[in-house]
Protein backbone atom coordinates (compact mmCIF):
# COMPACT_ATOMS: atom_id res chain seq x y z
CA UNK A 1 0.00 0.00 0.00
CA UNK A 2 1.51 3.14 -1.33
CA UNK A 3 0.16 6.78 -0.25
CA UNK A 4 0.89 10.20 -1.08
CA UNK A 5 -0.11 13.17 0.45
CA UNK A 6 -1.39 16.25 -1.80
CA UNK A 7 -2.72 19.39 -0.57
CA UNK A 8 -5.88 21.08 -2.70
CA UNK A 9 -5.99 24.63 -1.03
CA UNK A 10 -6.99 23.65 2.57
CA UNK A 11 -7.65 20.48 1.89
CA UNK A 12 -5.41 17.31 2.90
CA UNK A 13 -5.90 14.68 -0.26
CA UNK A 14 -4.62 11.38 0.35
CA UNK A 15 -4.34 8.92 -2.77
CA UNK A 16 -3.95 5.23 -1.69
CA UNK A 17 -2.84 3.03 -3.81
CA UNK A 18 -2.42 -1.11 -3.92
CA UNK A 19 -4.35 -3.83 -1.84
CA UNK A 20 -6.10 -2.90 1.52
CA UNK A 21 -6.02 -6.43 3.53
CA UNK A 22 -4.85 -7.16 6.88
CA UNK A 23 -1.09 -7.38 5.51
CA UNK A 24 -0.90 -3.84 4.38
CA UNK A 25 -3.33 -2.35 6.83
CA UNK A 26 -1.41 -1.93 10.23
CA UNK A 27 0.87 0.07 7.93
CA UNK A 28 -1.45 2.05 6.27
CA UNK A 29 -3.34 3.03 9.18
CA UNK A 30 -0.19 4.40 10.57
CA UNK A 31 0.73 6.20 7.45
CA UNK A 32 -2.87 7.58 7.07
CA UNK A 33 -2.38 9.19 10.67
CA UNK A 34 1.04 10.38 10.55
CA UNK A 35 0.26 12.18 6.86
CA UNK A 36 -2.49 14.07 8.61
CA UNK A 37 -1.24 16.60 11.52
CA UNK A 38 -3.49 18.45 13.32
CA UNK A 39 -3.61 21.28 10.88
CA UNK A 40 -5.38 18.96 8.42
CA UNK A 41 -9.61 20.03 8.95
CA UNK A 42 -10.27 18.87 5.50
CA UNK A 43 -9.23 15.34 4.54
CA UNK A 44 -10.16 13.23 1.21
CA UNK A 45 -9.19 10.21 0.57
CA UNK A 46 -8.91 8.72 -3.17
CA UNK A 47 -9.21 5.68 -3.69
CA UNK A 48 -8.79 5.55 -7.25
CA UNK A 49 -6.02 2.75 -6.86
CA UNK A 50 -7.22 0.99 -4.50
CA UNK A 51 -7.50 -2.35 -6.25
CA UNK A 52 -8.41 -4.19 -3.11
CA UNK A 53 -10.22 -4.32 0.14
CA UNK A 54 -11.98 -6.18 2.19
CA UNK A 55 -13.04 -6.13 6.29
CA UNK A 56 -9.96 -5.52 7.51
CA UNK A 57 -9.73 -2.54 4.74
CA UNK A 58 -12.81 -0.58 6.05
CA UNK A 59 -11.57 -1.35 9.37
CA UNK A 60 -8.61 0.95 8.70
CA UNK A 61 -11.05 4.03 7.28
CA UNK A 62 -13.55 3.38 10.18
CA UNK A 63 -10.66 4.04 12.31
CA UNK A 64 -8.86 7.14 10.67
CA UNK A 65 -12.71 8.59 10.54
CA UNK A 66 -13.04 7.85 14.50
CA UNK A 67 -10.23 9.90 14.46
CA UNK A 68 -10.81 12.45 11.95
CA UNK A 69 -14.35 13.42 14.00
CA UNK A 70 -12.63 13.01 16.74
CA UNK A 71 -10.45 16.26 16.40
CA UNK A 72 -13.44 18.01 14.59
CA UNK A 73 -12.20 17.45 10.96
CA UNK A 74 -13.87 15.73 7.83
CA UNK A 75 -13.39 13.53 6.00
CA UNK A 76 -14.77 12.47 2.31
CA UNK A 77 -13.88 9.46 0.27
CA UNK A 78 -13.70 9.93 -3.57
CA UNK A 79 -13.14 7.60 -6.61
CA UNK A 80 -14.41 4.52 -5.58
CA UNK A 81 -14.53 1.90 -8.66
CA UNK A 82 -17.56 -0.05 -8.91
CA UNK A 83 -16.23 -3.06 -6.79
CA UNK A 84 -15.04 -1.03 -3.92
CA UNK A 85 -18.25 0.87 -4.00
CA UNK A 86 -20.33 -2.49 -3.96
CA UNK A 87 -18.64 -3.39 -0.65
CA UNK A 88 -19.17 -0.02 1.17
CA UNK A 89 -23.07 -0.41 0.27
CA UNK A 90 -23.38 -3.93 1.34
CA UNK A 91 -21.27 -3.13 4.28
CA UNK A 92 -23.73 0.08 4.93
CA UNK A 93 -20.99 2.37 5.27
CA UNK A 94 -22.33 4.11 2.55
CA UNK A 95 -24.44 5.82 5.31
CA UNK A 96 -21.09 6.37 7.48
CA UNK A 97 -19.13 8.13 4.75
CA UNK A 98 -19.29 10.91 2.99
CA UNK A 99 -18.14 9.76 -0.51
CA UNK A 100 -17.82 11.89 -3.57
CA UNK A 101 -17.26 10.72 -7.64
CA UNK A 102 -13.90 13.29 -7.04
CA UNK A 103 -12.21 15.56 -4.90
CA UNK A 104 -13.76 18.08 -7.25
CA UNK A 105 -16.96 17.54 -5.68
CA UNK A 106 -15.56 16.35 -2.55
CA UNK A 107 -14.98 20.41 -2.39
CA UNK A 108 -17.96 21.10 -3.28
CA UNK A 109 -19.02 18.77 -0.77
CA UNK A 110 -17.12 20.22 2.09
CA UNK A 111 -18.82 24.33 0.99
CA UNK A 112 -21.84 22.97 0.82
CA UNK A 113 -21.94 21.33 4.26
CA UNK A 114 -19.64 23.24 6.59
CA UNK A 115 -19.07 26.43 8.19
CA UNK A 116 -17.92 28.07 5.33
CA UNK A 117 -21.52 27.87 4.05
CA UNK A 118 -22.32 29.32 7.94
CA UNK A 119 -20.57 32.28 6.77
CA UNK A 120 -23.05 33.25 4.20
CA UNK A 121 -26.17 33.00 6.29
CA UNK B 1 -12.53 -32.05 -12.46
CA UNK B 2 -10.38 -29.87 -11.32
CA UNK B 3 -8.64 -29.26 -8.13
CA UNK B 4 -6.45 -26.37 -6.88
CA UNK B 5 -5.26 -26.70 -3.31
CA UNK B 6 -2.50 -24.56 -1.61
CA UNK B 7 -1.69 -24.70 1.99
CA UNK B 8 1.09 -22.12 3.51
CA UNK B 9 2.06 -21.07 7.22
CA UNK B 10 0.14 -19.04 8.91
CA UNK B 11 1.47 -15.41 8.18
CA UNK B 12 -0.02 -12.37 7.10
CA UNK B 13 2.55 -11.61 3.88
CA UNK B 14 0.51 -15.14 2.18
CA UNK B 15 -2.74 -12.97 2.08
CA UNK B 16 -1.22 -11.41 -1.19
CA UNK B 17 -0.06 -14.71 -2.58
CA UNK B 18 -3.82 -16.14 -1.98
CA UNK B 19 -5.24 -13.03 -3.84
CA UNK B 20 -2.66 -13.61 -6.74
CA UNK B 21 -3.34 -17.40 -6.80
CA UNK B 22 -6.44 -16.91 -6.90
CA UNK B 23 -7.55 -14.50 -9.29
CA UNK B 24 -5.16 -16.81 -11.78
CA UNK B 25 -7.24 -19.49 -11.07
CA UNK B 26 -10.86 -17.57 -11.58
CA UNK B 27 -9.23 -16.13 -14.55
CA UNK B 28 -10.67 -18.78 -17.15
CA UNK B 29 -13.23 -19.42 -15.26
CA UNK B 30 -17.31 -18.58 -16.80
CA UNK B 31 -18.18 -15.59 -14.03
CA UNK B 32 -18.25 -12.54 -14.85
CA UNK B 33 -15.50 -10.18 -13.52
CA UNK B 34 -17.97 -8.45 -10.13
CA UNK B 35 -18.23 -11.83 -9.64
CA UNK B 36 -14.97 -13.03 -9.36
CA UNK B 37 -13.90 -9.69 -7.30
CA UNK B 38 -16.94 -11.00 -4.90
CA UNK B 39 -15.08 -14.38 -4.71
CA UNK B 40 -11.10 -12.84 -4.07
CA UNK B 41 -13.48 -10.99 -1.51
CA UNK B 42 -14.64 -13.97 0.41
CA UNK B 43 -11.77 -16.08 -0.07
CA UNK B 44 -9.41 -13.33 1.77
CA UNK B 45 -12.37 -12.89 4.43
CA UNK B 46 -12.03 -16.84 5.14
CA UNK B 47 -8.48 -16.74 4.83
CA UNK B 48 -7.77 -13.83 7.06
CA UNK B 49 -9.69 -15.28 9.72
CA UNK B 50 -7.71 -18.77 9.59
CA UNK B 51 -4.73 -17.32 9.87
CA UNK B 52 -5.72 -14.86 12.48
CA UNK B 53 -8.62 -16.32 14.28
CA UNK B 54 -7.98 -19.79 13.73
CA UNK B 55 -4.29 -20.51 13.65
CA UNK B 56 -3.04 -17.33 15.82
CA UNK B 57 -0.72 -16.80 12.99
CA UNK B 58 1.49 -19.80 14.52
CA UNK B 59 3.54 -20.07 11.21
CA UNK B 60 4.23 -23.90 12.56
CA UNK B 61 0.01 -23.86 11.62
CA UNK B 62 -0.83 -24.13 8.14
CA UNK B 63 -3.95 -22.91 6.16
CA UNK B 64 -5.02 -25.24 3.46
CA UNK B 65 -7.08 -23.28 0.88
CA UNK B 66 -8.89 -25.96 -1.64
CA UNK B 67 -10.54 -24.87 -4.98
CA UNK B 68 -13.02 -27.57 -6.97
CA UNK B 69 -14.81 -26.38 -9.94
CA UNK B 70 -17.62 -28.62 -10.70
CA UNK B 71 -19.90 -28.65 -13.73
CA UNK B 72 -22.35 -26.71 -11.32
CA UNK B 73 -20.89 -24.72 -8.91
CA UNK B 74 -16.90 -23.56 -7.90
CA UNK B 75 -16.17 -24.41 -3.88
CA UNK B 76 -13.96 -23.03 -1.96
CA UNK B 77 -12.71 -24.83 1.36
CA UNK B 78 -10.57 -23.21 4.13
CA UNK B 79 -9.11 -25.30 6.54
CA UNK B 80 -7.13 -24.11 9.40
CA UNK B 81 -5.84 -25.51 12.75
CA UNK B 82 -7.72 -23.80 15.22
CA UNK B 83 -9.87 -24.67 18.18
CA UNK B 84 -13.25 -24.06 15.85
CA UNK B 85 -15.81 -21.41 16.90
CA UNK B 86 -19.51 -20.86 16.80
CA UNK B 87 -20.25 -18.70 13.77
CA UNK B 88 -22.41 -16.20 15.48
CA UNK B 89 -24.63 -13.47 13.49
CA UNK B 90 -24.07 -9.92 13.34
CA UNK B 91 -25.86 -6.86 11.68
CA UNK B 92 -23.86 -5.13 9.54
CA UNK B 93 -26.47 -2.18 10.27
CA UNK B 94 -24.90 -2.22 13.78
CA UNK B 95 -22.00 -2.10 13.21
CA UNK B 96 -22.11 0.46 10.95
CA UNK B 97 -24.08 2.60 13.26
CA UNK B 98 -21.49 1.71 16.04
CA UNK B 99 -18.24 2.48 14.16
CA UNK B 100 -17.09 -1.18 14.68
CA UNK B 101 -13.71 -1.86 13.54
CA UNK B 102 -14.17 -5.62 12.93
CA UNK B 103 -17.06 -8.12 12.10
CA UNK B 104 -17.79 -7.75 8.78
CA UNK B 105 -15.61 -10.89 7.45
CA UNK B 106 -18.53 -13.49 7.21
CA UNK B 107 -21.23 -11.06 6.36
CA UNK B 108 -19.38 -10.13 3.84
CA UNK B 109 -18.51 -13.57 2.47
CA UNK B 110 -22.52 -14.85 2.64
CA UNK B 111 -23.12 -11.40 0.46
CA UNK B 112 -20.41 -12.50 -1.76
CA UNK B 113 -20.90 -16.33 -2.54
CA UNK B 114 -23.86 -18.36 -2.72
CA UNK B 115 -23.26 -20.25 0.46
CA UNK B 116 -21.25 -20.39 3.30
CA UNK B 117 -20.65 -23.24 5.75
CA UNK B 118 -18.90 -23.72 8.72
CA UNK B 119 -17.87 -27.45 10.08
CA UNK B 120 -15.58 -28.14 12.82
CA UNK B 121 -13.30 -31.51 11.44
CA UNK B 122 -12.44 -33.19 15.08
CA UNK B 123 -8.57 -32.73 15.79
CA UNK B 124 -7.92 -31.19 12.53
CA UNK B 125 -9.29 -27.78 13.06
CA UNK B 126 -11.93 -25.55 11.11
CA UNK B 127 -13.36 -26.03 7.66
CA UNK B 128 -15.12 -22.79 6.19
CA UNK B 129 -16.87 -23.81 2.83
CA UNK B 130 -17.89 -21.17 0.26
CA UNK B 131 -19.88 -22.01 -2.95
CA UNK B 132 -20.62 -20.05 -6.02
CA UNK B 133 -22.92 -21.48 -8.39
CA UNK B 134 -21.76 -21.29 -11.91
CA UNK B 135 -24.19 -20.37 -14.80
CA UNK C 1 6.14 -25.16 4.39
CA UNK C 2 4.59 -23.83 1.61
CA UNK C 3 2.86 -26.54 -0.49
CA UNK C 4 0.86 -25.83 -3.95
CA UNK C 5 -0.87 -28.27 -5.65
CA UNK C 6 -3.16 -28.70 -8.60
CA UNK C 7 -5.21 -31.78 -9.79
CA UNK C 8 -6.80 -31.42 -13.03
CA UNK C 9 -8.13 -33.76 -16.31
CA UNK C 10 -5.98 -35.08 -19.05
CA UNK C 11 -6.86 -32.34 -21.20
CA UNK C 12 -4.18 -30.77 -23.46
CA UNK C 13 -5.60 -27.24 -22.38
CA UNK C 14 -4.62 -27.27 -18.76
CA UNK C 15 -0.96 -26.74 -19.92
CA UNK C 16 -1.55 -23.13 -20.74
CA UNK C 17 -3.35 -23.22 -16.97
CA UNK C 18 -0.30 -24.88 -15.13
CA UNK C 19 1.60 -22.78 -17.60
CA UNK C 20 -0.49 -19.60 -15.50
CA UNK C 21 -0.27 -20.65 -12.60
CA UNK C 22 3.24 -21.91 -12.15
CA UNK C 23 4.60 -18.33 -13.24
CA UNK C 24 2.26 -16.94 -10.41
CA UNK C 25 4.01 -19.57 -7.83
CA UNK C 26 7.93 -19.06 -8.88
CA UNK C 27 6.53 -15.20 -9.12
CA UNK C 28 7.99 -14.78 -5.38
CA UNK C 29 10.60 -17.15 -4.87
CA UNK C 30 14.18 -16.03 -4.73
CA UNK C 31 14.78 -17.32 -8.04
CA UNK C 32 16.50 -15.03 -10.87
CA UNK C 33 14.06 -14.75 -13.94
CA UNK C 34 16.04 -16.99 -15.98
CA UNK C 35 16.28 -19.69 -14.09
CA UNK C 36 12.20 -19.03 -13.36
CA UNK C 37 11.56 -19.58 -17.27
CA UNK C 38 13.83 -22.88 -17.05
CA UNK C 39 11.94 -24.16 -14.53
CA UNK C 40 8.45 -23.55 -15.92
CA UNK C 41 9.69 -25.06 -19.14
CA UNK C 42 11.28 -28.36 -17.10
CA UNK C 43 7.30 -28.33 -15.89
CA UNK C 44 5.44 -28.33 -18.89
CA UNK C 45 7.95 -31.41 -19.84
CA UNK C 46 6.89 -33.66 -17.69
CA UNK C 47 3.11 -32.36 -17.47
CA UNK C 48 2.86 -32.75 -21.15
CA UNK C 49 4.56 -36.51 -20.86
CA UNK C 50 1.85 -37.33 -18.06
CA UNK C 51 -1.26 -35.67 -19.70
CA UNK C 52 -0.30 -37.59 -23.14
CA UNK C 53 2.35 -40.81 -22.25
CA UNK C 54 0.95 -41.42 -19.01
CA UNK C 55 -2.70 -40.41 -18.95
CA UNK C 56 -3.21 -40.78 -22.77
CA UNK C 57 -5.70 -37.87 -22.79
CA UNK C 58 -8.14 -39.74 -20.74
CA UNK C 59 -9.87 -36.78 -19.35
CA UNK C 60 -11.17 -39.35 -16.91
CA UNK C 61 -7.56 -39.43 -15.36
CA UNK C 62 -6.23 -36.78 -13.40
CA UNK C 63 -2.38 -35.06 -13.58
CA UNK C 64 -1.24 -34.01 -9.80
CA UNK C 65 0.89 -31.07 -9.86
CA UNK C 66 2.27 -30.20 -6.44
CA UNK C 67 5.09 -27.67 -5.69
CA UNK C 68 6.71 -27.82 -1.78
CA UNK C 69 9.18 -24.92 -1.42
CA UNK C 70 12.01 -25.98 1.58
CA UNK C 71 14.40 -23.66 2.72
CA UNK C 72 17.37 -25.01 0.51
CA UNK C 73 15.40 -26.08 -2.23
CA UNK C 74 11.96 -26.37 -4.64
CA UNK C 75 10.63 -29.97 -5.77
CA UNK C 76 7.86 -30.07 -7.79
CA UNK C 77 6.03 -33.92 -8.13
CA UNK C 78 4.10 -34.65 -11.11
CA UNK C 79 1.68 -37.55 -10.84
CA UNK C 80 -0.15 -39.59 -13.56
CA UNK C 81 -2.41 -42.31 -13.32
CA UNK C 82 -0.78 -44.14 -16.28
CA UNK C 83 1.57 -47.42 -16.60
CA UNK C 84 4.81 -45.79 -15.86
CA UNK C 85 7.64 -46.30 -17.95
CA UNK C 86 11.38 -47.04 -17.83
CA UNK C 87 12.96 -43.62 -18.84
CA UNK C 88 16.19 -44.31 -21.53
CA UNK C 89 18.97 -42.04 -22.37
CA UNK C 90 18.77 -40.23 -25.68
CA UNK C 91 21.03 -37.93 -27.43
CA UNK C 92 20.39 -34.65 -28.00
CA UNK C 93 23.26 -34.54 -30.60
CA UNK C 94 21.64 -37.90 -31.95
CA UNK C 95 18.40 -35.89 -31.80
CA UNK C 96 19.15 -32.83 -33.42
CA UNK C 97 21.23 -34.83 -36.19
CA UNK C 98 18.31 -36.87 -37.16
CA UNK C 99 16.22 -34.11 -36.91
CA UNK C 100 13.80 -35.78 -34.17
CA UNK C 101 10.80 -33.94 -33.86
CA UNK C 102 10.37 -35.76 -30.71
CA UNK C 103 12.71 -37.08 -27.71
CA UNK C 104 13.52 -33.71 -25.83
CA UNK C 105 11.46 -33.74 -23.45
CA UNK C 106 13.12 -35.42 -21.07
CA UNK C 107 16.88 -34.11 -21.54
CA UNK C 108 15.11 -30.56 -21.10
CA UNK C 109 13.97 -31.13 -17.98
CA UNK C 110 16.97 -33.05 -16.98
CA UNK C 111 19.00 -29.70 -18.12
CA UNK C 112 16.84 -27.40 -16.41
CA UNK C 113 16.64 -28.32 -13.19
CA UNK C 114 19.00 -29.73 -10.46
CA UNK C 115 17.51 -33.49 -10.34
CA UNK C 116 15.09 -35.41 -12.08
CA UNK C 117 13.84 -38.28 -10.48
CA UNK C 118 11.34 -40.96 -12.24
CA UNK C 119 9.34 -43.35 -9.49
CA UNK C 120 6.71 -45.24 -10.24
CA UNK C 121 4.25 -45.30 -7.92
CA UNK C 122 2.12 -49.18 -7.54
CA UNK C 123 -1.48 -49.13 -8.41
CA UNK C 124 -1.31 -45.15 -8.84
CA UNK C 125 1.01 -44.42 -11.75
CA UNK C 126 4.08 -42.31 -12.55
CA UNK C 127 5.81 -39.67 -10.35
CA UNK C 128 8.20 -37.57 -11.80
CA UNK C 129 10.23 -35.20 -9.27
CA UNK C 130 12.20 -31.73 -10.43
CA UNK C 131 14.22 -30.76 -7.81
CA UNK C 132 15.55 -27.00 -7.72
CA UNK C 133 18.23 -25.93 -5.27
CA UNK C 134 17.70 -22.77 -3.95
CA UNK C 135 20.30 -20.24 -3.48
CA UNK D 1 -0.73 -18.86 -31.28
CA UNK D 2 -1.52 -15.61 -33.78
CA UNK D 3 0.50 -16.09 -37.03
CA UNK D 4 1.08 -13.42 -39.00
CA UNK D 5 2.26 -13.60 -42.56
CA UNK D 6 4.10 -10.20 -44.05
CA UNK D 7 6.68 -9.98 -47.32
CA UNK D 8 10.19 -8.93 -47.56
CA UNK D 9 10.85 -8.55 -51.24
CA UNK D 10 10.86 -12.37 -52.46
CA UNK D 11 10.78 -13.52 -48.59
CA UNK D 12 7.74 -15.05 -46.53
CA UNK D 13 8.27 -13.48 -43.01
CA UNK D 14 5.80 -15.35 -40.49
CA UNK D 15 5.26 -13.57 -36.86
CA UNK D 16 4.87 -16.43 -34.39
CA UNK D 17 2.95 -14.72 -31.39
CA UNK D 18 2.18 -16.82 -27.82
CA UNK D 19 3.17 -19.82 -26.36
CA UNK D 20 4.27 -22.51 -28.75
CA UNK D 21 3.55 -25.65 -26.65
CA UNK D 22 1.32 -29.17 -27.17
CA UNK D 23 -1.99 -27.16 -26.73
CA UNK D 24 -0.56 -24.84 -29.61
CA UNK D 25 1.32 -27.08 -31.81
CA UNK D 26 -0.85 -28.34 -34.21
CA UNK D 27 -2.48 -25.56 -34.83
CA UNK D 28 0.48 -23.69 -35.31
CA UNK D 29 2.24 -25.88 -37.53
CA UNK D 30 -1.13 -26.00 -39.48
CA UNK D 31 -1.07 -22.47 -40.02
CA UNK D 32 2.63 -21.82 -40.80
CA UNK D 33 2.10 -24.85 -43.29
CA UNK D 34 -1.00 -23.54 -44.88
CA UNK D 35 1.07 -19.97 -45.46
CA UNK D 36 3.60 -21.18 -46.77
CA UNK D 37 2.71 -22.03 -50.32
CA UNK D 38 4.76 -23.21 -53.33
CA UNK D 39 6.00 -20.21 -54.40
CA UNK D 40 7.69 -19.49 -50.89
CA UNK D 41 11.71 -19.75 -51.65
CA UNK D 42 12.87 -17.98 -48.81
CA UNK D 43 10.82 -17.86 -44.98
CA UNK D 44 11.92 -16.45 -42.37
CA UNK D 45 10.23 -17.12 -39.02
CA UNK D 46 10.54 -14.44 -36.29
CA UNK D 47 9.85 -15.65 -33.09
CA UNK D 48 9.47 -12.04 -31.52
CA UNK D 49 6.64 -12.53 -29.68
CA UNK D 50 7.16 -15.89 -28.70
CA UNK D 51 6.73 -16.02 -25.23
CA UNK D 52 7.26 -19.84 -24.29
CA UNK D 53 8.53 -22.72 -25.99
CA UNK D 54 9.25 -26.50 -25.17
CA UNK D 55 10.17 -29.87 -26.90
CA UNK D 56 6.57 -29.70 -28.62
CA UNK D 57 7.25 -26.26 -30.42
CA UNK D 58 10.69 -27.11 -31.42
CA UNK D 59 9.05 -30.37 -33.04
CA UNK D 60 7.03 -27.92 -35.00
CA UNK D 61 9.51 -26.07 -35.96
CA UNK D 62 11.88 -29.19 -36.96
CA UNK D 63 8.69 -30.73 -38.54
CA UNK D 64 8.48 -26.79 -41.31
CA UNK D 65 12.60 -27.45 -41.71
CA UNK D 66 11.91 -30.55 -42.78
CA UNK D 67 9.00 -29.37 -45.91
CA UNK D 68 10.59 -26.44 -46.57
CA UNK D 69 14.12 -28.49 -47.23
CA UNK D 70 12.07 -31.00 -49.13
CA UNK D 71 11.04 -28.15 -51.19
CA UNK D 72 14.18 -26.77 -52.09
CA UNK D 73 13.19 -23.34 -50.09
CA UNK D 74 15.33 -21.98 -46.88
CA UNK D 75 14.60 -21.07 -44.06
CA UNK D 76 16.18 -18.38 -41.22
CA UNK D 77 14.97 -18.11 -37.83
CA UNK D 78 15.43 -14.56 -36.15
CA UNK D 79 14.81 -12.30 -33.44
CA UNK D 80 15.08 -15.53 -30.77
CA UNK D 81 14.88 -13.69 -27.08
CA UNK D 82 17.69 -14.89 -24.77
CA UNK D 83 15.72 -17.72 -23.00
CA UNK D 84 14.43 -19.17 -26.62
CA UNK D 85 17.92 -18.75 -27.80
CA UNK D 86 19.46 -20.84 -24.55
CA UNK D 87 16.69 -23.93 -25.50
CA UNK D 88 17.96 -24.08 -29.28
CA UNK D 89 21.57 -24.03 -27.62
CA UNK D 90 21.04 -27.02 -25.10
CA UNK D 91 18.93 -28.81 -27.89
CA UNK D 92 21.76 -28.63 -30.29
CA UNK D 93 19.54 -27.25 -32.68
CA UNK D 94 21.56 -24.00 -33.21
CA UNK D 95 23.17 -26.44 -35.22
CA UNK D 96 20.31 -27.26 -37.54
CA UNK D 97 18.62 -24.01 -37.94
CA UNK D 98 20.07 -20.94 -39.72
CA UNK D 99 19.52 -18.53 -36.79
CA UNK D 100 19.65 -14.67 -37.12
CA UNK D 101 19.31 -11.68 -34.85
CA UNK D 102 16.71 -10.10 -36.86
CA UNK D 103 14.80 -10.11 -40.15
CA UNK D 104 17.70 -7.95 -42.19
CA UNK D 105 20.73 -10.07 -41.04
CA UNK D 106 18.58 -13.44 -42.20
CA UNK D 107 17.89 -11.76 -45.64
CA UNK D 108 21.92 -10.93 -45.77
CA UNK D 109 22.48 -14.55 -45.16
CA UNK D 110 20.10 -15.74 -47.85
CA UNK D 111 22.06 -13.65 -50.16
CA UNK D 112 25.45 -15.25 -49.27
CA UNK D 113 24.64 -18.45 -48.92
CA UNK D 114 22.51 -18.86 -51.69
CA UNK D 115 22.08 -19.13 -55.73
CA UNK D 116 22.04 -15.83 -56.04
CA UNK D 117 25.90 -15.35 -55.15
CA UNK D 118 26.49 -18.44 -57.74
CA UNK D 119 25.23 -15.51 -60.64
CA UNK D 120 28.43 -13.60 -59.77
CA UNK D 121 30.77 -16.43 -60.12
N1 LIG E 1 -11.43 -19.72 11.40
C1 LIG E 1 -11.83 -19.23 12.58
N2 LIG E 1 -11.41 -19.80 13.73
C2 LIG E 1 -11.81 -19.32 14.94
N3 LIG E 1 -12.64 -18.28 15.07
C3 LIG E 1 -13.08 -17.66 13.97
C4 LIG E 1 -12.72 -18.09 12.68
N4 LIG E 1 -13.34 -17.31 11.76
C5 LIG E 1 -14.05 -16.41 12.47
N5 LIG E 1 -13.92 -16.60 13.80
C6 LIG E 1 -14.57 -15.85 14.89
O1 LIG E 1 -15.69 -15.17 14.35
C7 LIG E 1 -15.58 -13.78 14.61
C8 LIG E 1 -16.21 -12.98 13.47
O2 LIG E 1 -15.44 -13.09 12.29
P1 LIG E 1 -15.56 -11.98 11.17
O3 LIG E 1 -17.00 -11.77 10.84
O4 LIG E 1 -14.69 -12.41 10.03
O5 LIG E 1 -15.02 -10.65 11.81
P2 LIG E 1 -13.56 -10.30 12.38
O6 LIG E 1 -12.61 -11.33 11.87
O7 LIG E 1 -13.30 -8.93 11.85
O8 LIG E 1 -13.70 -10.32 13.87
C9 LIG E 1 -14.11 -13.53 14.81
O9 LIG E 1 -13.87 -12.39 15.59
C10 LIG E 1 -13.67 -14.81 15.51
O10 LIG E 1 -13.97 -14.76 16.87
N1 LIG F 1 4.66 -39.91 -17.67
C1 LIG F 1 5.00 -40.82 -18.60
N2 LIG F 1 4.32 -42.00 -18.69
C2 LIG F 1 4.64 -42.91 -19.60
N3 LIG F 1 5.66 -42.77 -20.50
C3 LIG F 1 6.37 -41.63 -20.47
C4 LIG F 1 6.09 -40.61 -19.52
N4 LIG F 1 6.98 -39.62 -19.72
C5 LIG F 1 7.77 -39.99 -20.74
N5 LIG F 1 7.41 -41.21 -21.21
C6 LIG F 1 8.08 -41.98 -22.27
O1 LIG F 1 9.37 -41.46 -22.47
C7 LIG F 1 9.54 -41.05 -23.83
C8 LIG F 1 10.47 -39.86 -23.94
O2 LIG F 1 9.86 -38.69 -23.39
P1 LIG F 1 10.36 -37.26 -23.81
O3 LIG F 1 11.83 -37.21 -23.67
O4 LIG F 1 9.59 -36.28 -23.04
O5 LIG F 1 10.03 -37.14 -25.36
P2 LIG F 1 8.63 -37.19 -26.12
O6 LIG F 1 7.55 -36.99 -25.11
O7 LIG F 1 8.73 -36.08 -27.09
O8 LIG F 1 8.56 -38.52 -26.75
C9 LIG F 1 8.14 -40.81 -24.34
O9 LIG F 1 8.04 -40.95 -25.73
C10 LIG F 1 7.35 -41.86 -23.60
O10 LIG F 1 7.44 -43.11 -24.25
Amino acid sequence: MEIVRNTLGDTAVLHLNGRLNLNSSAEAKNRIKELLDKRSRKIILNLTRVDFINSSGLGVLISVLKDIRLANSRLAITNLSPYVHEIFEITQLVNVFDIYDNEEAALDGFLLKSGDMGRLR
Amino acid sequence: MEVYRFCFPSNLKYLDRVYDITSKILQDMPIDLMAKRRILTAVSEAVTNSLVHGNKENSDKTVRLTFQQNDGYLQIDVDDQGKGFAPQITSLIESAKKLEERGRGIPIMKAYVDEVRFKYMKRKGMKVSLRKNLA
